[in-house]
């Protein structure tokens, strides 16, 4: 048995990066660039933390350099409308060449990246993050169903064109949704080397970031689904560290069923019909 | 003529702006921004060693890069070209397996068939995938991705490992096995040459046959190719077929022409960085073999720099990012610049 | 009724230039509350521009603009909306997978920072479809309604709060009779309202059935303003083309041999639903059948099934092996906009001579393109030039250049003239009437009447997937 | 097709030396797998590296080497006039002792592998032993009778030793329950928590592990858990109060006189395997461990040292 607090701790970088993930896409934008942008917050997070003391200073420097590195990002693919994959990928390179670069840096001088102050506990295992996931998943749901500018926002991810004449800007609302997204996957990222475990290793969101894509699929763009998707590919990575070494299967596949499963899950639940309209689509204002 | 001249000055302009990009990414970092660019530099092309280390390096990138522009060009984003990069390499491996020793001279070009069909079945089967059941081409295969590494891990540990069971590796192929090698003093293999009459065919197919013709027109318009009774569905998955197979003889020429061998570390990411390189290439075949080059140029460069500077395994990744990122800025930019083609009377 | 003495909204030597193309030089013009002005012009006459203008979307280059007496909110069409300046896009600006009250909504909201209460902010919106008599169920999924409807839900958006003009971009393009009529009453109405209605269309047996006043436009240049009644058609086509184009009559009905054999065929639409219900005719060479009726009644499922697009769900179809299709949208249908004007004349057939093996003559294919444009006056900077360069009217003749240069047996075409101005669509319909003449069969869908007249030497209507004879209504002369 | 020429073209081949003592300044390059900032298995070859530096004098240079570049980052190496080429991992064996042959005055060695040239070969580091040491430890002190490893890479040489730790516990206590749980991935901190937490749930209450990078993750948990457990490769104990003891590996001593043979031109290549008596391994305990280290389980230990020192106890290793 897998107590359900361990699943909801390591799920919750893949669910804060799906929620925003899915709050970016309902505007119309792909944030390939997520691994990057969870990988830069990572890094912040401890850094900041060990330098200050402060876990609190570490989670805002996450969240603030995963807000700069996502709008940096949406400064292309929102204001100079380039392709959103590429931009994406430019900026994964990048997170991973920087955050390398300055551990490698740290370390030559004697740093060590581990060991950084935690957050304190609201209740045993959580702390004030993780206890602020649920409350911001119901926060993304509720403000994409039930405020005017989720409205907006979920317009501008339909048909822009619409948006724009009635009287908002697209740009406006998709960086905005894009900073959101950099909002979470800061949380995420944040939560992942600070929350759990208090070190930053390079390249140590493994691909989170990109399963986290993939989550917005399986979740059909809702952030509570989102938040489903994550705790059940967080159970199955669970039980395959349980399972292992219990079953005569090769350890691969069990590290594989995570991925296998949102893949078959997609396969079955069948036609994308739920992804908004202009999904990956650059919006250019007509003059 | 003042079209190519205008061009030239863009490229001249370009290449600047990257010199500049990467003299202003070192000067960032504390490093001796002179030291660092002529470092790069020379190690790319200071002599023959690093001329073929770049041409080395540009191989997979210019295949892998061809994928991409088959693919993207007709409408399908597969960014599964780093799982297809292994899978071609595993098709490689299983051959060479089966075939054990028998007909080492034959089992070159087995090698490249079978990663060919191995990356070309996975991307056909992710973009089945998406024309009928509607799962996006952009989500399975970044799945897939990770799902290829794992099972190469398991072949490795399982059938596909050494003869002595001690290492988590295939065995080496035969030398006789391998792609031509240009001179002992160098990696340059034959590989390059692939890679070059790939980007010629991909042209060829793109520009100057039917099938090309309506692989642009479905990626350009799936609606109107329907409408005029072009299979989309059936030329999207053969575009994520040849795409698939480009990625897969990427990974395949790299086993048979510079690893020899599969092991954990086989996967360099090139698959990904098959992206911008593409992109870059303006998803033009030709165009492609340039930007394949540049990129090569980079990596090769920065071998030398990973040999004199600590921080030079992880600043490559960064300046490619820059690199990327200032250019599609500028590109866009200009772009925006560019007075519209009308033809208003 | 009586004019009031002050224009409501008055522009006064406008000139726009995009680039080497003047849009609109020294253009003047007056609009009073509660008459409906009608502004007409060729294509790329420069109309959308000027309401463009006046609707604060575009910032002319010099000119005034005043509304009310004060100066007009030039270049901030989110003011303009506010000051009661309403305009209803041609493309229709709806979300597709929105619920009719979500779009009402949306145009409705007037701050992002604010909980979502899609009744309330609807309510305006839907007070006045009840006050228009439109019933209008406000939890449909918009992009599933007809047309007719989504235009309503325009109109219903521009005048849900205060409207003092209501601009409309050829709004009658895409309706049936019966609908231009409903159309029209409602502008009478708005008009009893004292909005001032401006209003785009080409064809002028509409305008003058519901206009008080038109402005003719040039080339961008202003030609003439006048009262309706001071005016007629026959004036206004002179002051719009300079000449009157020749029209010639409908082919007399020949009796060739029967090419296209339709027996008892349902076709299913996208969504599965049954949108053609056994449709049965026959077309002999030299025919041209005409089908009418309001769109999405499944003109475009049974054209599909016509030339083998689309799979009919029963029964059977003969068609000769040459068919040739003409779809009713160009951008989604006809064109690869990204591709060149030469690659574009290979979509939906490559001539023979041009292919070898699997390899194009390019020389052969040059030729073929050449012809095209040549035969179909297609003015084109380059060949080579993306298609998308082209203005609407050239691109249209790029399709119909190389859906007719096929020499097909069976011609399928729907609504080819949709926005072309007269003497481009006078050369389609001249085109489509050659080619039966040379002995094709052709299918002629139209929500045109006047081009249905014209052109088809037999018709049938089409309602909900249902073809008929006598479904055409027609336009009511004012009151 | 056909294979690469023979060592025939070579004609970059700088006199540097073999065979004969070198003149001037030694020049040693080394190649890893990982960033030697690693606090694991790189970093260990990076410290062995900077005492030659120190001790001899030498030049050196290091890099990390993919499958993609060994061949020619061995070649460049030598091209440039190194004496010594160090390949830090099994991997490099075959490409070294290949690329001997085209280099007879440069010396390859790697650590592991199997195969070895006229100047080409290996050492081994017998790190099995230390492993050993620390599963009678955790074996001997084990109060649930369960014990963990914790693995980041799937690969041999892991493998190889947590089989040492796992005889070593059943030494100890012969129905001990040895768990084994690996990640798959070297950097992946989380999941060598993860990994750590759920050995521990299964009762393990001695660890120990081999996730390099990852390595805090599993730290974390056992601090969180309270249970000890053990460095692995550097010297780690005091990276957490838990940690009862460290098997480290000492690349100097065995690097340093590797490159002082090739300085005086005395190697001869092999295979060699160094362990404890070389110096080269060693289970260091932590002074500050106190009570959690009984001193009958210390004694029991030390016993098992002192006969693997004087060559009575052989500690089980696979063949790599
Ligand atoms: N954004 C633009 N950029 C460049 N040229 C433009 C632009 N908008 C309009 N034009 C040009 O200005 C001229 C007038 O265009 P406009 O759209 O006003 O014509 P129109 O009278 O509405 O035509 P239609 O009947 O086809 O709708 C055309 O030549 C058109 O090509
Ligand atoms: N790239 C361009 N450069 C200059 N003018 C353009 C360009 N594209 C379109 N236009 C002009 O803008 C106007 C609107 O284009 P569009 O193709 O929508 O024509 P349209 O006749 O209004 O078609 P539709 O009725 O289908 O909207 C046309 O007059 C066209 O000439
Ligand atoms: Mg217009
Ligand atoms: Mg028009």
């Amino acid at each position: 048995m897998i107590p359900l607090l361990l699943i909801a701790q390591y799920s919750a970088p893949l669910a804060f990066a799906a929620t925003g993930e899915t709050i970016g896409q309902k505007s119309g934008v792909l944030n390939i660039g997520l691994e990057g942008i969870m990988l830069l917050a990572a890094y912040a997070s401890v850094s900041v933390g060990l330098a200050t003391g402060s876990p609190w200073m570490g989670m805002l420097a996450a969240i603030a350099c995963a807000i700069a590195l996502s709008l940096i990002q949406g400064f292309f693919t929102i204001i100079l409308a380039t392709d959103q994959v590429v931009a994406g990928t430019a900026v994964n390179l990048f997170a991973l060449g920087l955050t390398g670069t300055l551990f490698a840096l740290g370390a030559a001088k004697g740093e060590s990246l581990s060991g950084a102050p935690r957050l304190p506990e609201m209740l045993p295992g959580v702390d004030p993050v993780l206890l602020l996931l649920p409350i911001l998943v119901g926060c993304a749901a509720w403000g994409l169903t039930k405020t005017a500018f989720g409205l907006a926002l979920r317009a501008a991810g339909e048909y822009p064109a619409a948006v724009e004449s009635a009287g908002f800007s697209v740009t406006k609302l998709r960086l905005i949704a894009q900073g959101l997204n950099g909002l979470f996957a800061g949380l995420g990222g944040g939560y992942l080397a600070l929350g759990l475990v208090q070190a930053f290793a390079e390249n140590m969101t493994s691909g989170r970031g990109f399963v986290a894509i993939a989550l917005v699929t399986f979740g059909r763009w809702k952030p509570w689904w989102a938040l489903g998707a994550s705790l059940l590919i967080g159970a199955l990575e669970w039980a395959q560290v349980a399972m292992q070494g219990k079953s005569p299967l090769p350890i691969q596949f069990f590290t594989a069923l995570p991925y296998l499963v949102a893949l078959i899950v997609l396969v079955i639940a069948g036609k994308g019909t739920m992804a908004p309209g202009a999904l990956g689509l650059a919006y250019r204002r007509e003059k | 003529m003042k079209q190519a001249v205008r061009l030239g000055l863009q490229g001249l302009a370009i290449m600047a702006g990257l010199v500049a990009v990467l003299f202003l990414t070192f000067a960032a970092f504390g490093q001796d921004p002179v030291f660092g660019v002529r470092t790069i530099f020379l190690g790319a092309f200071g002599d023959a060693q690093g001329i073929s280390r770049t041409l080395v390096r540009a191989t997979p990138l210019l295949l892998a890069g061809l994928g991409v522009v088959v693919a993207w060009r007709a409408g399908m984003y597969n960014i599964g070209g780093e799982g297809q990069y292994v899978l071609g390499g595993i098709g490689g491996a299983m051959i060479a397996k089966l075939l054990g020793g028998a007909a080492p001279a034959a089992l070159g070009p087995m090698i490249l068939i079978c990663g060919v069909l191995f990356g070309a079945s996975v991307a056909a089967l992710a973009a089945w995938l998406q024309v009928k059941r509607g799962v996006q081409v952009v989500v399975s295969t970044i799945l897939m991705n990770f799902l290829a590494l794992e099972l190469m891990e398991y072949l490795l540990r399982g059938p596909l490992q050494e003869r002595k069971k001690q290492l988590f590796v295939t065995d080496t192929l035969p030398n006789e096995a391998m792609l031509m090698r240009f001179g002992a003093q160098t990696d340059l293999h034959f590989g390059i040459v692939i890679a070059l009459i790939s980007a010629i065919g991909v042209a060829i197919y793109l520009y100057l046959t039917k099938a090309g013709l309506q692989l642009r027109i479905v990626g350009d318009n799936p609606s109107a190719a329907r409408a005029n009774k072009i299979p989309a569905d059936a030329v999207q998955i053969r575009a994520m077929a040849i795409s698939g197979g480009l990625c897969g003889l990427a990974g395949a020429v790299d086993y048979a022409g510079l690893t020899g061998r599969l092991a954990d570390g086989f996967s360099q990411n090139w698959g990904f960085i098959a992206i911008p390189v593409a992109l870059m290439g303006a998803l033009n075949p030709i165009a492609t073999i340039f930007s394949a080059t540049y990129f090569g140029a980079l990596f090769a460069g920065s071998e030398e720099l990973k040999r004199t500077l600590p921080i030079g395994n992880t600043v490559v990744p960064l300046v490619q990012g820059v690199v990327v990122l200032a250019y599609i800025g500028f590109v866009t930019w200009m772009s925006r610049r560019k007075p519209v083609v009308g033809a208003e009377e | 009724m009586t004019v009031p003495p002050e224009p409501i909204l008055s522009v006064k030597s406008v000139t726009k230039r995009y680039r080497s193309v003047a849009a609109l030089q020294d253009v003047s013009a007056d609009f009073y509350p509660g008459e409906v002005h009608a502004v007409l012009g060729e294509n790329g006459a420069g109309k959308s521009t000027l309401m463009g203008i006046l609707a604060g979307f575009v910032v002319p280059d010099s000119g005034t603009v005043t509304l009310n007496g004060g100066p007009a909110p030039i270049g901030r069409p989110f003011q303009a909306r506010d000051d009661g300046i309403q305009m209803v896009h041609q493309h229709f600006m709806l979300v597709p997978n929105f619920t009719v009250e979500e779009n009402l909504a949306l145009s409705g909201m007037r701050g992002l920072w604010q909980t979502l209460d899609t009744k309330a902010l609807s309510k305006n919106a839907l007070s006045r479809a009840i006050d228009l008599g439109w019933k209008v169920d406000a939890d449909e999924r918009t992009g599933s309604l007809p047309v007719g409807v989504q235009q309503r839900l325009e109109i219903l958006k521009g005048v849900a709060d205060r409207a003092l003009v209501l601009i409309l971009d050829e709004p009658t393009a895409v309706l049936s009779p019966s609908e231009v009529n409903d159309l029209f009453r409602v502008l009478r109405e708005l008009k009893e309202q004292n909005i001032a209605i401006i209003l785009i269309a080409h064809k002028l047996s509409e305008v003058m059935a519901i206009a008080d006043r038109v402005t003719v436009l040039r080339r961008g240049k202003w030609v003439a303003s006048c009262r309706i009644e001071e005016t007629n058609a026959e004036q206004l086509e002179h002051w719009m083309v300079g000449e009157v184009p020749h029209r010639e009559a409908a082919v007399s009905t020949s009796s060739g041999e029967t090419l296209l054999d339709v027996q008892s065929i349902d076709v299913l639409g996208d969504r599965g639903n049954l949108a053609v219900k056994q449709a049965q005719f026959q077309v002999a060479s030299g025919e041209i059948l005409g089908i009418g009726g309001v769109d999405g009644n499944g003109q475009i499922e049974l054209a599909e099934a016509l030339v083998g697009v689309r799979e009919v769900a029963q029964g059977d179809i003969q068609r000769p092996d040459a068919t040739g299709y003409i779809p009713q949208d160009r951008h989604q249908d006809g064109l690869a906009l990204g591709l060149s004007i030469e690659e574009n004349t290979l979509l939906s057939h490559v001539p023979q001579d041009a292919e070898n093996g699997p390899m194009l003559m390019r020389s052969k294919v040059r030729r073929w393109a050449s012809d095209i444009v040549d035969r179909f006056r297609v003015k084109i900077g380059e060949i080579t030039d993306p298609v998308a360069s082209l203005s609407g009217g050239n691109q249209q003749k790029v399709i119909v250049g190389r859906v007719l240069s096929q020499n097909p047996k069976l011609i399928v075409a729907v609504n080819p003239t949709r926005g072309l101005d007269i003497r481009a669509a006078n050369d389609v319909h001249e085109r489509l009437r050659d080619a039966a003449k040379a002995g094709a069969a052709v299918v002629l869908f139209s929500a045109d009447l006047d081009e249905l007249a014209l052109l088809s030497t037999r018709q049938l209507a089409i309602s909900r997937g249902e073809l008929g004879t006598d479904y055409f209504g027609s336009i009511e002369a004012p009151a | 097709t056909g294979g690469a020429p023979e060592g025939k073209e070579v004609k970059v081949e700088p006199n540097v030396g073999g065979g004969k003592p070198i003149e001037g300044t030694l020049k040693v390059a080394l190649l890893t797998p990982g960033n030697v900032n690693d606090s694991g298995w790189s970093a260990i070859a990076y410290r062995g590296l900077k005492a030659i530096e120190k001790e001899l004098g030498a030049e050196v240079a290091n890099k990390v080497a993919t499958d993609a570049s060994t061949n020619d980052d061995l070649r460049s190496y030598a091209q440039d006039g190194f004496h010594l080429v160090l390949g830090h991992g099994f991997e490099y064996n075959a490409p070294a002792v290949a690329m001997a042959k085209e280099f007879p005055n440069t010396t390859f060695v790697t650590s592991s592998g199997g195969e070895f040239g006229p100047n080409a070969g290996a050492f081994r580091f017998y790190m099995e032993q230390a492993f050993y040491l620390a599963g009678m430890m955790a074996g001997r002190l084990t109060t649930t009778g369960k014990v963990a490893m914790i693995g980041g890479p799937d690969v041999p040489s892991i493998r190889s030793t947590f089989k040492a730790f796992a005889a070593g516990a059943k030494a100890a206590k012969p129905d001990v329950v040895v768990i084994e749980k690996f990640t798959g991935k070297n950097d992946d901190v989380a999941a060598a928590k993860q990994a750590t937490l759920q050995a521990i749930a299964e009762g393990a209450d001695f660890l120990i592990h081999q996730t390099n990078n990852a390595a805090p993750g599993f730290f974390g948990a056992c601090e969180e858990k309270k249970v000890y457990c053990f460095g692995a490769n550097e010297n780690q104990n005091d990276m957490s109060p838990q940690v009862i003891a460290s098997a480290v590996i000492n690349a100097e001593a065995p690097f340093v006189s590797l490159a002082k043979e090739i300085k005086e031109g005395k190697y001869v290549g092999g295979i060699r395997l160094v362990g404890m008596v070389e110096g080269a391994v060693e289970f260091v305990k932590n002074p500050k461990a106190g009570a959690a280290v009984t001193a009958e389980a210390q004694a029991f230990v030390d016993g098992a040292a002192d006969r693997i020192l004087a060559g009575e106890l052989v500690v089980p290793k696979d063949e790599f």
